[in-house]
This record gives structure tokens, sequence and C-alpha cells, in this order.
């Protein structure tokens, strides 16, 4: 299923980005962790509670974040003075807002493409649902 | 790579006035109204401290944001400090709730990647409460002294501020 | 950046420790110094002198000032950079002193290179400083205090001392607030109103403060400096006419326990909270119309009258009674009342008896009202057709009006309906015709038996010169309802037999009756035939026969359970099908019953025939009761008037019919129920409506503006204790059927007034008119309104006080359900001089001087129950000592005894009067009481336990005292929610600061005293009051206000609208607005500048002004 | 002027009920407990009474005999058994085990103490987890009942008209957890409301209803004398408010009021006329049970003979 345009250019802002893909009823949903600045914009617009502002952060999320980011900043810094890549998630207190990883959850997302369209740093993509995949009776199920 | 500074820091006391040992540097945000204040209040009473911590002035220890402690350390620091009012007495009511949060946050984003959390500390203090200061610089003193320096991979100087 | 690094030696205390020359040699050639300047006392003349010249010389924009800590001398060098032009944030400073000097004094060579540390973080940060903007904002020289107390008035009358116009907004009638209820002050016992008065006075002629009081606070937005308030004012209902004379008060019928003395005295509905009071006007407190008056189609105060009636004083309740109304004594006695449907107390047990205290004021009152013809002053002549209700009441007006009116009747009697509808034994015929004759005494002429149509026609009457002519002339005959074998002999109708039976005759009826109909003309058929066969000596034996159910009946509920005491039986849900005759007479009657369907479109369910549910009654006479039909022909003689079902057609706004100049009402032209009443308001309207077309202007209401119904709330009628209502003596029912003479003869003077006290005075002004006529000055006006005022104002002092614990909470004292428990602030009331007992103490039971008193303290405060709060109310240990000194002086053998906890006498000479008051014999005992027990003769008795003997005792009290502690008044908790202000516990205002800020709020310009911050006594309210106005004259004296430098600021095109930053705001500073381009936007008049949103922001749109972070970072990192 | 208050309503409870056995209700007033199985039948409440269930130790504890580290743990084994049988909600017929059970709870939820409790409780194999914690239920049978109070009005067999009844509150359930109680902790109404429907005349808030009945545990064997001189100015309390039927919620209560009824009028030379049943019993007698077998008003030392006689207790209910 060949890229949006769309998809093309939030990709090539991301040089070892990797894909994941969900099977749901409507467009597909790829989230790109490393450009979301962890505004909770989709987690609030999300109708169907799919996305979620969890208690963890990923600092991958972090070192793999755009030079000029905010949350770049942060990686350069960390990257100048870790010791060894960061084993696992973070326990986020409840007042830090910005830094937690959103948790996605395939199963409940509805496809409906919201997050995708509110995403202010755009590092969400909804890709068309895929006609051929999927027959009618299984869609429905 | 073991993380874990190699000898234990407990063996050596720095007694006041003792020589420091020379070489590390701490950064300490310190709120205007509580913290600052105690840290004058200390210096006109004449009270010696080791030259290894350098305040920075904040209107509150709610400004202090994870870039900048990550940033400090990242610069040349080899700890950074937050000192900030008793819970329930910030000037702007809420302020050191969020850096105790902040600071905790970082201390773990240190553990994750193999700096010793202790290089990021908080404490609270009141204004009227001097010697809470000195005993705070004093105990970051003695745990940095104890760690070996910061080493730094020569990756460029972070980027400044926000984009 | 071309800034100047100015290193201070300060007298040594820093030269001592650094080599200064090395430092200014080591920053010289960095990137952005143009200068470096040596002196010893940088901050002195000298030093200020040396920057300005370096300024103007080498062209400086940036100050990099190397001295003592910037918490010290900070702001002197900011100053000297804004008095040489460069701008906010134009200084970076260096804390050689008690940054390095001070504390490694021995250590030179490591502080040295801290030293130049801490000179280059300044210069990185200097390189990063940009300008602040601060906006300005020109001040309203005038400010609002909401709250009229101790502390509003001392706040205003600083303020206005200083210039300043003031808008004072009190929410009761009267300002003097919680200080104006007291009785004496501690601990110098002098009168609380003594101290007062003086102030209340000079506030009110104080020319700059502005008194609203009735007024509350609606909405207060806008940065501080240009505050706009929205003030509500609820109407006073007197005027500004009133000279505060008091003529009203003892006029006015309508009592109710007085708030202002906390219930222990009773105010009538119009009142002044207290002699002296500002403003002097009296106040009515009205909530609109009563349930009763509302319901009454001519809108009569029923509330009024029956308050009249319960206070004695009838001839005025037949006023106020009569005035919409010329039938009281027929409405007494045959009206559907559906004024005592509405009924508030019906909720509770019975309605108000409404209907029989109209009868009997109009019985007792009405005959003795002599009556002038009203004078002529209008030449027009207006002709009423029919002399029934509406006809009677229509020519009452129209004469009232100045009309010379004429009234025909077709019948030889006046009263329409009433007199040849209704049988005498339910409205004697006397009474018709007395008030009837009323009336006509007015100058007003009757022509009997003269029917329109035939001996006259409405057109002639046109061309006689009547310029108006009113058709009243209802329905007189009965509707057609087709029933096989209705033309046999023995079928009568009942629109007929009670018109012969009422106009002297004595129709024939058989010895079985059936009646077939539900309404009330069926049911007086009924009743008369009974009356019939036992005149004609037969025995009674009439059925009446209804298609629907009893709560289906029009008829009045109560007359059908007098009929069957009267021996009629009454079948429901049973329609006639055939009458069977013998001969040309009836026989029998086949009936069949039924079972009630779905409601038609009028809502009435319909009535469904049952299979096989056939069955007969033998019967030698039927009396069809199913309705009353127009007999229309005074209609041939006016051409143009149309009829449509049986109807007049009549123009709602003008009663006008199709033909000019001809007007119509009652039952022939119908606009709601065809009841007497429904007549009576039909005839004022139409008198209304003729005065209006022959004067060619709209100057009287055809319908009136309904008011607001007034009910009480759920909570109310809960209290009241149930009872029922008085019953009024009915003839025995057999003995009653015999004769004609009227089934009961109404309330006796005793029972009137009993009844009449159960109203629960739902409107509390009843708009009885009594204070109207009372008023030398005509100051009362019923048509004030709520109006809404904006003002504009710098700075709002808030000072609305606290109110007292609702000692209810604590269920075990038995506040509320024990007589002789009490609060201290009715105490304060009882002995206070000018308090509705002059000072006496009366035992509420019996009136008596208590000889024991029990005093409690900390009731609901220094509580961890749910039911109390946990804070010291402060003043109640003194106020408890001073009330029971009060007691001992004036009553020397009363024994008062006070239960503490601690007993808390902190102010100055307050330990002294504590002791004073223990010589003058007060026992203080140190415990509290868990339960108080009311016994059988109202004393009370307590288990007392000293905690310091541990002696436990139970003791019998005559009177037992509760200190309730201080809570936040409604209007605190109002005002709070208003100017988006933080509250502590209980409701009180938070203050900015406990320690540094007492009076600030957190919203600049707005200030909090008094006890709508906290509990305190009153000097320490007069001094927060006076500290609230110098802070409010200290912003407004500079004529503008600057918003803080220190403010965040959001980047429109970098902010992300996410709405952090909104969220973790300690202050509510920052809003995101909405729409595509949506951004954050900070106040920078409620911004304090501590940064949290900054931290937050995840792409760094908003930064504090002076803490930016390229500011920050450039410093922590160098 | 009584406060007659009326209890909010609660959300009806179905099933999921442990009938939690109270030893003195056992020993001394089988009938409360027969009379509340026959309630909870009626009502259609699914519940078990469960044989592992042992005693709360309520007795023990506050005569000091028994540690309180033993109340916690079997308190702790109680709530494992109930979870376990799939009855998470208690329904304590005693407010001794209503509050002695609720007091465990707390202490449990200190991770020090729940820690000291499992040692103890792995020796029978079992452990006091989170998921019991959050799923066991301490509610007292006249919560259980009242939350089914609208089938009340339906199932009502013998009208109680014109008998006045006041509420004895046990101060275990009251004053123990005073923000716990459903309803006003000062003037707890539900044995009142719970009869409302019958037709009786309810009392409200009368002298020293917060008084309690005198037994305090062992002071009924330690100080006789002062616990019967406080039972003596309760009835006399409650002989001044006329009542005809004093109801009860616990039977520790019950038994200093019912069984020295008679004693105390023949020590004081005073009538106290009239009677005292736990709320199930009157409860269950006007729904149509029976009074000997489904309510056990033998086991009373009152002759509660004219009560029954007046309300036609004593012939067969009408069968539904």
């Amino acid at each position: 299923m060949p890229l949006t345009n769309r998809g093309r250019a939030i990709l090539s802002r991301v040089p070892g980005g990797t894909l994941q893909s969900t099977v749901g009823v409507g467009c597909e949903i790829v989230r790109h962790e490393e450009l979301c600045v962890g505004c909770g914009k989709c987690a609030t617009n999300c109708p169907s509670g799919a996305s979620e502002r969890s208690e963890t952060f990923d600092v991958y999320q972090l070192l793999d974040a755009p030079a000029g980011s905010r949350r770049g900043a942060l990686g350069d810094a960390l990257r100048r003075i870790m010791k060894h890549a960061p084993d696992g998630l973070v326990e986020v207190p409840a007042r830090v807002t910005v830094l937690r990883t959103i948790a996605y959850d395939g199963e409940k997302c509805l496809g409906c493409g919201t997050c995708a369209r509110g995403c202010p740093a755009d590092a969400i993509e909804a890709r068309p649902p895929k006609a051929d995949a999927a027959p009618a009776a299984e869609m429905r199920a | 790579m073991a993380a874990a500074p190699a000898a234990s820091a407990a063996g050596r006391e720095t007694g006041v006035g003792q020589p420091a040992v020379a070489g590390r540097s701490v950064v300490a945000f310190c709120c205007r109204e509580c913290a600052y204040a105690a840290a004058d209040a200390s210096a006109n009473a004449r009270t010696s401290l080791p030259p290894t911590v350098r305040l920075v002035l904040m209107p509150c220890t709610g400004r202090v944001s994870p870039l900048h402690l990550l940033s400090a350390l990242a610069e040349g620091a080899d700890g950074v400090m937050v000192a900030g009012c008793l819970e329930g007495q910030c000037h702007y009511r809420e302020g050191n709730f969020n850096a105790i949060d902040r600071v905790a946050f970082v201390q773990r984003l240190l553990k994750s990647v193999g700096v010793a959390p202790e290089r990021c500390r908080m404490f609270t203090m009141s204004a009227g409460e001097p010697p809470k200061f000195v005993a705070a610089v004093k105990e970051m003193d003695r745990v940095i002294g104890g760690l070996p320096p910061l080493e730094r991979s020569a990756v460029p100087a972070v980027a400044r501020g926000a984009a | 950046m071309r800034a100047g690094v100015f290193l201070c030696q300060c007298g040594g205390n820093i030269s001592g420790v650094l080599d200064l020359d090395d430092l200014a040699a080591h920053v010289r050639p960095m990137d952005g110094v143009t200068t470096v300047a040596i002196n010893q006392f940088m901050c002195g003349t000298e030093g200020h002198q040396m920057i300005s010249e370096a300024v103007e010389d080498r062209g400086l924009d940036h100050l990099i000032v190397a001295s003592c800590s910037p918490r010290f001398q900070g702001p002197t060098f900011e100053r000297i950079a804004r008095e040489l032009r460069l701008g906010e944030n134009a200084v970076a400073f260096a804390n050689l002193r008690e940054g390095c000097s001070f504390i490694h004094k021995d250590q030179p060579e490591l502080a040295q290179e801290k030293a130049k540390k801490i000179l280059a973080g300044a210069i990185a940060r200097a390189q990063h400083q940009s300008d602040l903007p601060r906006q300005r904002t020109f001040l309203h020289r005038s400010a609002v205090v909401v709250g009229g107390g101790i502390a509003g008035m001392t706040a205003a009358e600083e303020l206005a001392a200083s210039g300043i116009e003031v808008h004072m907004v009190e929410r009761q009638p009267s300002i003097g607030g919680y200080m104006a209820r007291l009785s004496k002050t501690f601990p110098t016992e002098d009168c609380a109103m003594c101290s007062l008065a003086p102030r209340l006075t000079s506030t009110a002629l104080e020319g700059r403060v502005h008194v609203h009081t009735l007024t509350e606070v609606d909405e207060i937005s806008g940065p501080p400096g240009e505050f706009s308030v929205k003030l509500r004012h609820r109407p006073r209902y007197v005027s500004e006419a009133c000279v505060g004379c008091g003529e009203c008060v003892p006029v006015c019928p309508v009592k109710l326990p007085n708030d202002f003395d906390f219930g222990v005295s009773e105010r009538k509905a119009i009142d002044r909270q207290f002699a002296n009071a500002v403003p002097s006007t009296f106040a009515i407190e009205k909530k609109g119309w009563s349930p009763c008056k509302s319901a009454c189609a001519v809108h009569t105060s029923a509330q009024g009258y029956v308050a009249l009636v319960a206070a004695g004083r009838f001839e005025e309740a037949y006023r106020v009674a009569s005035e919409p109304n010329p039938f009281g004594s027929v409405c007494g006695r045959i009206c559907t009342h559906l004024c005592e449907t509405a009924c508030a107390r019906g909720k509770v047990d019975d309605p108000i008896a409404i209907a029989s205290l109209k009868r009997f004021v109009a019985d007792t009152v009405g005959p003795t009202v002599p009556v002038q013809p009203a004078p002529i002053v209008h030449e027009e002549r207006v002709a009423i057709v029919g002399a029934g209700p509406a006809g009677i009441t229509c020519a009452r007006d129209l004469a009232d009006l100045g009309y010379r009116v004429t009234v025909f009747e077709a019948q030889q009697v006046a009263g329409g309906m009433l007199r040849t509808g209704i049988p005498d034994y339910r409205l004697p015929h006397d009474v018709i015709q007395r008030e009837v004759d009323q009336v006509l005494a007015k100058g007003i002429e009757l022509k009997l038996g003269r029917r329109a149509g035939t001996d006259f026609t409405v057109d002639g009457l046109l061309e006689d010169g009547y310029q108006a002519v009113y058709l009243a002339t209802g329905l007189q005959k009965s509707a057609e309802a087709p029933l096989p074998g209705d033309d046999l002999g023995g079928v009568t109708r009942a629109v007929e037999l009670l018109r012969e039976l009422n106009l002297g005759g004595t129709p024939i009826v058989g010895s079985k009756v059936v009646v077939i109909g539900g309404g009330d003309v069926a049911l007086d058929a009924a009743r008369s035939a009974i009356r019939l066969q036992k005149q004609a000596g037969k025995e009674p034996d009439v059925t009446l026969v209804y298609r629907r159910s009893k709560v289906e009946m029009p008829a009045n509920v109560t007359e059908v359970e007098e009929g069957r005491e009267e021996g009629l039986t009454v079948e429901f849900l049973v329609q006639p099908l055939a009458i069977e005759g013998k001969g040309s007479k009836v026989a029998s009657i086949k009936l069949q019953r039924c079972a009630l369907g779905e409601p038609d479109e009028s809502g009435r369910r319909q009535p469904v025939a049952v299979a096989g549910s056939e069955f007969e009654l033998v019967a030698d006479t039927i009396v069809f009761a199913v309705g009353q039909a127009l007999v229309d022909d005074f209609a041939q003689g006016c051409d143009g008037l149309e009829l449509e079902a049986g109807q007049i057609c009549v123009d709602r706004d003008t009663m006008m019919t199709t033909r000019e100049g001809v007007f119509a009402g009652g039952d022939a032209a119908a606009m709601g129920f065809y009841t007497a009443i429904e007549a009576v308001a039909a005839g004022r309207r139409g008198a209304a409506s003729i005065h209006n077309f022959l004067r060619g202007q709209r100057l009287l209401p055809v319908w009136d503006d309904e008011r607001e119904v007034a009910r009480p709330t759920e909570e109310e009628l809960a209290a009241i204790a149930i009872g029922q209502r008085v019953p009024m003596q009915m003839v025995d029912g057999l003995q009653r059927r015999g004769d004609w003479r009227e089934v009961s003869d109404g309330y006796t003077a005793e029972q009137a007034v009993a009844e009449a006290e159960r109203c629960l005075n739902c409107a509390v002004c009843s708009e009885c008119d009594s204070c109207v006529r009372a008023c030398p000055s005509g100051a009362i006006d019923w048509d004030q309104a709520e109006t809404i005022e904006g003002i504009t104002v710098g700075a709002v002092i808030i000072a609305t006080g606290h109110q007292e614990f609702d000692a209810r909470r604590k269920r075990s004292l038995g506040y509320g359900r024990y007589d002789n428990v009490m609060t201290q602030s009715q105490l304060a009331r009882l002995l206070a001089a000018a308090g509705p007992t002059a000072g006496e103490l009366e035992r509420p039971s019996d009136k008596g001087v208590p000889k024991n008193v029990l005093m409690l303290q900390c009731v609901g405060s220094r509580d961890c129950q749910s039911s109390g709060n946990e804070h010291c109310s402060a003043v109640c240990c003194l106020f408890a000592t001073l009330h029971s000194s009060l007691i001992k002086q004036h009553y020397p053998d009363t024994e008062v005894t006070i239960g503490y906890t601690d007993l808390r006498a902190p102010g100055k000479a307050h330990e002294e009067y504590y002791k004073l008051v223990q010589s003058r014999g007060v026992r203080y005992v140190r415990g509290r009481v868990s339960e108080i027990i009311e016994e059988p003769d109202k004393s009370l008795r307590v288990r007392l336990e000293d905690t310091l003997t541990g002696r436990k005792s139970e003791e019998l009290f005559d009177l037992v005292v509760l200190s309730a502690g201080l809570e936040a008044s409604e209007g605190t908790k109002d005002i709070a929610h208003v100017a988006g202000l933080q509250t502590a516990s209980a409701g009180f205002i938070k203050e900015y600061h406990p320690k540094l800020a007492p009076v600030d709020t957190q919203r600049t310009g707005m200030f909090v005293a008094g006890t709508a911050q906290g509990p305190k006594n009153i000097p320490d309210s007069i001094a927060q009051a006076k500290a609230a106005a110098a802070r409010a004259i200290g912003m407004l004296s500079t004529g503008f206000v600057l918003t803080p430098a220190q403010v965040a600021a959001s980047d429109p095109d970098v902010c992300i609208a996410c709405g952090v930053c909104e969220t973790v705001c300690p202050q509510g500073a920052v809003a995101v607005t909405t729409g595509a381009d949506a951004h954050s936007v900070v106040d920078p008049n409620i911004c304090r500048g501590c940064g949290i949103c900054n931290a937050e922001c995840p792409t760094g749109a908003i930064q504090l002004g002076g803490f930016s972070d390229e500011e920050v970072l450039a410093e922590a990192t160098v | 002027m009584n406060i007659v208050s009326k209890t909010p309503d609660v959300p009806r409870v179905n099933g999921g009920v442990l009938l939690f056995r109270s030893c003195l209700v056992s020993a001394e007033y089988p009938g409360s407990e027969a009379a509340t199985k026959w309630l909870f039948d009626r009502f259609d409440i699914e519940y078990t009474v469960h044989p592992e269930q042992t005693c709360c130790t309520g007795l023990g504890y506050y005569s000091e005999l028994v540690p309180v580290a033993t109340s916690v743990a079997l308190a702790a084994r109680n709530a494992c058994v109930a979870v376990e049988d799939g009855h998470p909600t208690m329904s304590y017929m005693c407010s001794t085990c209503y509050a002695i059970n609720k007091k465990a709870r707390n202490i449990l939820s200190v991770d020090s103490y729940r820690a000291d409790t499992n040692k103890v409780l792995a020796k029978v194999g079992r452990e006091y987890t989170d998921a019991v914690a959050d799923q066991i239920q301490h509610s007292h049978t006249m919560e259980i009942l009242w939350s089914a109070h609208e089938s009340i009005p339906g199932l009502i067999q013998r009208r109680l008209d014109g008998i006045k009844v006041a509420t004895h509150p046990a101060c275990h359930y009251c004053k123990v957890f005073p923000d716990e109680v459903m309803g006003d902790a000062e003037n707890f109404m539900i044995p009142e409301d719970l009869l409302e429907d019958t037709g009786v005349i309810k009392t409200g808030l009368y002298n020293e209803k917060t008084t309690h009945c005198g037994a305090g545990f062992r002071q009924r064997f330690v100080n006789p004398g002062i616990a019967v001189a406080v039972t003596r100015e309760k009835l006399r309390r409650l002989a001044q408010e006329k009542v005809d039927v004093c109801v009860h919620m616990c039977p520790n209560c019950a038994i200093q009021f019912d069984r020295h009824h008679s004693i105390i009028e023949a020590s004081a030379q005073e009538r106290y006329p009239f009677v005292h049943l736990h709320v199930q019993q009157l409860l269950a007698l006007a729904l149509g049970a029976d009074p000997d077998k489904d309510c056990g008003l033998g086991s009373h030392s009152q002759d509660v003979e004219p009560l029954l006689e007046r309300i036609g207790a004593r012939t067969p209910a009408v069968t539904r």
C-alpha cells in the first residue's frame, strides 16, 4: 500500500523511524513517537480512549527527537552524559505533564483519524483503509 | 559499565573549612523567596561553605525545568541542586510541588542511563532556616565529592534554548 | 551587546578576599564587554555617577553589576538602569559577596576561580536579556466596597477621605452589618450602637460614598484599575419620599420571624431593621404574587384579606376582598375557589378556607358599608344587556369611572344565573339582592323585564344615544342531548326547572327522579328535587347519573358529599341509552355502565360503553342537566354581530364584538371556565375595554401582567406542624333536606380568625394596600423592579463579613428543638437596649428571668467532626464573658456558668476583663457537654464534667446559650465565586500571603478586610479595613498601573494550543483562545511570575520575562 | 418537635452476600438470624452462610483479652474466605462484628501490618491480597435490607398501624465510623424507615437517643450496678416517649434490654410498658412470618404475646 504524500513527508524527517501499523475499520493510524512533543491533544480528542497519557515515559523519545525541538535539546544533554542506552521505561510523577509517552491501543482504535488531524507536531499519520485487505464479513465482525 | 561510584564516599567527612576535593562544580537553582534568602542570611553570618556550589537565582523552583537540570549537567556541572520553600509555604502556592516531581523524574532519567541519580537533589527550607541551606550545600558537596567527575561525550554543546 | 561590567569592592567585603583587578582583566576581553570599572561602593553616589558616565560616554545598553546579592541592592541598580533609559531587564547581577567572598574567606584562590565563573554566568545571561514591555492601565480613582458592616464602612471612609469615589454595596436593606445587632462590645462593655451610629451617619453624609442597599455584585471583569462591576439592585418598593415615620408598620397585617433579631422577635412585611438604619427608608419584602392571588380569575389579594382577618381587622379585609369583586358574599358561597386548590398549605394539611373567609367578611361587613352614587364624569351613556355577575360588575366599574350606566334585564329579578340557576339553600336570594342593590346604589339604572331582541334592539340602543353596549346575557337554556323517548311527559331540563323554582314556582317532580349530568347545575337540580319531593310529602328518591368518574366531575366534590348526606344516590360511569314510556308518561330509563378510555383533545377521558352492562331504573321524572346554551334572540336587532358555536365572537384584547361599539363577556363570550368568578372577571375587562374605547386610548390594562408566583420551599413546608382546617358547622343532612334554609351559616369571628392564622404568608407582602393608605408621604411604590447597573472602579475591597454557625447541626444540643436553648447572637438581641425586649433577659418558654444560665463554648468550632468547623472562631470566649458579665450586673442573683475548652482572651485588656468577670461571680467550668435533655417543665438537664477537678455533676439550667462559631457569610461565598477568589476553610476568602499580605487577595487590585477573611473581633476588623483602604489608595494614587515586568508571555506562532499551561497555572492567568489560530494568552494582571507554565510548555512558546529559558540556560551552563 | 429525618435511597444489593454469623445472635437470639434469612429470601437477595467463617473476636478484643493482631488476622482470613466464595459483601447482624472488621480493614491497608498478617495466614495457605482488599465490602444487615426497601410495600401481610417504634442506635455502628453511617450518625433512622411502610408511628430523635445500652462488653460483668443504672436511664427515656416497641440492630443491646427489662422494673419499682425486638423480627412479622418458627421469639425473656395479639401475628398469615 503506497505511502500518502503526507506519510512520505513525515518519514523524510525521520531517518530511522519504525512503522507500527494497526488493522482497524477506519484508516490505519501510524504514530511516530520520536516526533511527539507530549502535548496530549490526541489523548484528549480521542473518542474511543485508544490514545491515553500513560504513567511512564520512553527515554528513547528524547534521544530520537528532532534536533531543534525541546525534547531534542533534552536528548542532546542526556546523550552527552549517559553511560549506556536507557533500560526500559521511566515512571513519571504526577505533576510532570508533558514528558509522558502516549499509550496507543490498536484494539480500541476506531481509525477515525481525529488524533492525526489534531496533532500539532504532525507526529501521527492516518493512512486510508486498505480496501482489499479485509473481506466485508470480517470487517463487520 | 559500572555506573555506581567506585569508592563509597561515606568515609570522608568534610569538616568545616576543610578544602574540598578540587574540580567539582554544582549548580544550585534557588528560589528567590526562601532558598536564596536563606543563602543570603547564612552568608551574612559569614558561615563558610565549600566553593563547589554556585547559585542561580530563580523566582520559584516551579520555574526549574528538566531541560535546565540536564543542560547544566551536560555543560560541566558534576551535580545539580534545586532548593525551594517548605511544602505548603511556597510564595506561589504550589511551585515547589512541581519541582519535587520534576527532580524525581530527572533522577529516574539519570538512573535509566547509568548516571548516579544523587547528582540531582531537591532540598526544601524556609527563609528563616539558613542552617538547612548550609547543610544542603555541604551534603551536595560531600555526595558529589564522593563521585567521580561526570564524563561527557564530545557531542556538540546542547542547542541553546528552544527552537 | 555593549555591556559595562561594574565591580564593587563593597568597602573590603569583596575586595578583601577577591582580586578585582584580576577579575577585571579576566572579563575585559570577553565578547560584548565594552568597559570595566571598579569602585569602593558601586551602590553609592560615586558608583551611580560612574555608571551614568560610562553609559553616556561608551553608549552602553547593558549593565553587569558584580556586587552583593541581587535581593539586597538589586532594586537600586534596576532603578538606575530605568533612569538611564535602558528599559526593563537591562541589568545582570554577579553575586560576589554573599555568593562568594563572604562564604569562601578561607579559600581565596578557589574563591577567585568561582568569582570568575559567577561573572561569566552574569555576562552570558546579559547576552540573552531583552526588554520587557509593561502595559499601562489608567486608573479610575474609584473603588467598590462590597459589604456595609463596620469593616466596609471604615474602608469606605478612609478611601473617601483621600478623594476616592466609593460605591458601597450592601445586600441588606440597611448598612451596619453584624455590629448593629450586638448589645455591648468587649472588653470595654460600651454599647455597640454607640460606636457604630456615628460611623453610620458619617458614611451617609460622606458625599463620595454612594450607598447601594438591597444590592449584590453580579459580575466583576476587566484589569485592576479598570474593573467593570455589574450591580443588581433588588426593589425596595418604598420610594425616596419615605421620611421614616413608621406609620406603615402597625397597619401591616403580615407577621414573620425577624431575621435581624435572629428570630427572637417578629417583624412585619414592611420593616426597618433598626432605629438609626442608613438609609432610614423602610423596605417591603415582596416575593411576587401568592399562589392564591395568581390562581384567582380577578387576582384578588386573597393573602391580603386573610392576613387582615387574622389580625381581626374585618372592615379592611372587606375592602381588599370587594375591591376587585362586588359579589363577596356570593362568591364566598358558590365560587369554584381555584385559590384553595393552589393554596401552598394544601401540601401540609388542608388548604386555607379562603372562600369561607371571604363569605364571613362580606356577610358581616358588607351590609354596613354605605354606598353613595358615583359622580358622573363623562357624558357618554353605556347600556348593559343582562344583570348577571358579568353585567353588574361591568356596570359597577363603569359607574366608578364616572359613566351613566343603564342595565337591561330580561327576567323580573337581577342576578342572572346566580339568581335563577342556584337554589336558595346554596345561595340565598336575599344575599344576591343585597349585593346587586349595593352596586345599583352607585346611581345605576336597572330596567327589569326588558328582553333584548324583543322589547328593544341593540341597534335601537345605539341610536338612542348609548355610545357603547355590553352584552352579558349568559347561557339561559339547557343544551340539547337527544335521547329516544325524551319527548315523553315527565322529562324536563335542569335550567328551566331551577329557573321556575328560583322565580317562586314549585315545579312538580315525580316520586322517582333520575338526573342526568355531572356539573353544579345537575347537582343543584338533584338536591332541589329531593327538597321538592320532601315538600310534597314524598320519600326522597333521586338518582344522579354521570358518565365519567368522580375525579372528572366538574361539580364541587364537597357538594356531592353534602348531596349524599341528604339521601341522594350518585352513579358514576353510567350513561343513558333510552327513556321507556307507558302511554305518554315516563316509566323507566335504560342505562349502561362504561369505562374511561383515552383522553380526547380537551384532555378529558372519553367514556367507553361496557358491552352487556345495560340495566334499567324505574323513574317517573327525568331531568337533563348536560350543559347550557345561548338564547340568541338579541342578535336579530344587532347587524354585523357574529356568533360562532353558540358563543359571541369577541376580540381577546379589546373585548369588542364584530360590531363597532358593542362588547360582550360572561358565559355568552367565555374566555375560560363557565364560572361566576370568570364572569366577574369578564365584567371588569369589559368595563376597562369600554373605557379605553370611549376615551380612545389604552388607559386601563385589559389583562393584568402577572407577577412571579412565590411558593414556600419544601424545607419550610416540612417544618410546619400538621393541623387541619377549622370545620364550619353544617345543618344535619337529613334535617336540611326538608327545607330551603342555607345549609351552613358560615364562620363565627373566632373561627375565622383561627382559620386565617393558619395562612403561611407565601408572598410575605400580601398587597393588601394597608401601608399604601397609611403612608402620609405616598412613598409605597409597587412598580419598582429589579435593575442592573454597570460601574467602572479602580479597586475592590471585600468586607462581606461572617455568619453564625448553624447550631442545629449539633443535634444533641437541642438548638431549634428545645425552647430554652439559644445562641449568643440571639442573647445579644435580648440584652440589647434597642432590642426587642429593651435589654430585659426573657426566658423564651415563660418570659421569666432565668435563675440559672449555662453558656457552652466551641459549638461548631475547634470540632473535627464533619458537622463542625476545625478553626477557632476567636471571639466567642470574650463574647460569652461579656454577656455573662452583663447578666450578673443586671440580675445579680442569676447564676451563670460557662463550659469552656480553653478560655482564649488574647487581646489587649482581655485577660484583665476575664479576671474581672470571674470576680463578678461567673463560674467557669472546663468541660464540653455532649448532650442536653429538655425536661417536661422546659428546664434543661445537662451532665457537666469539670476536667480540671475530674468532678462530674448533673445540673438543671433554666437557659442554655450556645456560643456558635463564625463561618463565612453567604455574601462572602457569593463574592468569592463572582470575583474568582480562592477560599480557605469554612469559606473564608484566602489572603494572598498569611504574613506578608494579609489584606491582599490573589488578584491584583482586590483586597479583603474583616471577618470575610477570617474570624476576628471588631478592632482587628477595623485595622484590616484601614490596611485594605491604604493598599487601595496606594495603588490608585499613582494614576496608572503598570503590569509587572516579570510575567509570562506566549509567542502565538510557536504555541500549539495544547492547553498544558492553562491546566498547570495556579493563578488561572492563562487561557487558550479557540478557532483556527488558537494560542495561549496570559493576562499580565493576574500572572504572578512563578514560571510553572514555562517549565511545562512542550514547545517553549510561553516564556517568563526576565527568566526565559535562554537566560537561565546561559547563566547555568557557563 | 422531634426531627424525623428520612434515610436517602441507595443502590439495591441483589447478591454476593455472606451472612456473617454472630456468636451472640446464634447463642441468645437465633430468631434474629432466622428472620434475616427469611427476609433475604423474600427480597430475593442471594446470600450464603459459609462454614469456614469464624469468630470476629469482638467480645474478646473489646474486653482486652484478645490482642489486636489476632483480631486482624482472623478478620483477614474471613475476608479471604468471603472473596474466594464469591460473596464479598459481608452482612453483619451484630454491630461489634461490623466495627471490628472495618477497623481490621483499615489496619490491613498499612503495608507493614498486612505483611505481618500474611505471614500468619501463610500457615493456613491464605493471603490477604490487594484483590481481596478491593472486593471485600463490610455492610451491616440494616444497610442491605434498606437497599431493598422498595419491595416491602408489596409484601406486607399484617399492618402495624398505630404501633410506635423507636430505634436504639448501635454504638459500634454509629460512633466508630460516623462518616460511613448510612444516614445521620446522630439520629440513625434506618430501622424506623424500614418499618415506615407497615404503618408504624416513627419516633425520630428522642432524649438520650445516642446514650448506650449499658452493656459495655465487660461492664455488664465487672460493674453490673453501673451497667443496669444506665439501662434504666434509657428505659425511662423510651417510656417517656410512650413507645410500643424498641427495635435493635445488635444482639448485645438486645441482651442488655430484653434480659434485664423486668429485673429493672422490679428493682426500680417503675413500669416501662414496651418490648424489645430485633428490626428483622418485627419487619418479618409484618411481612407474614411465623413468630416462633421464623422469628424465634421464644428465646426472648419479655412476654411478647400482647404485641403479637395486637398485630394479629397469632393467626396464620395469608400466603401471597
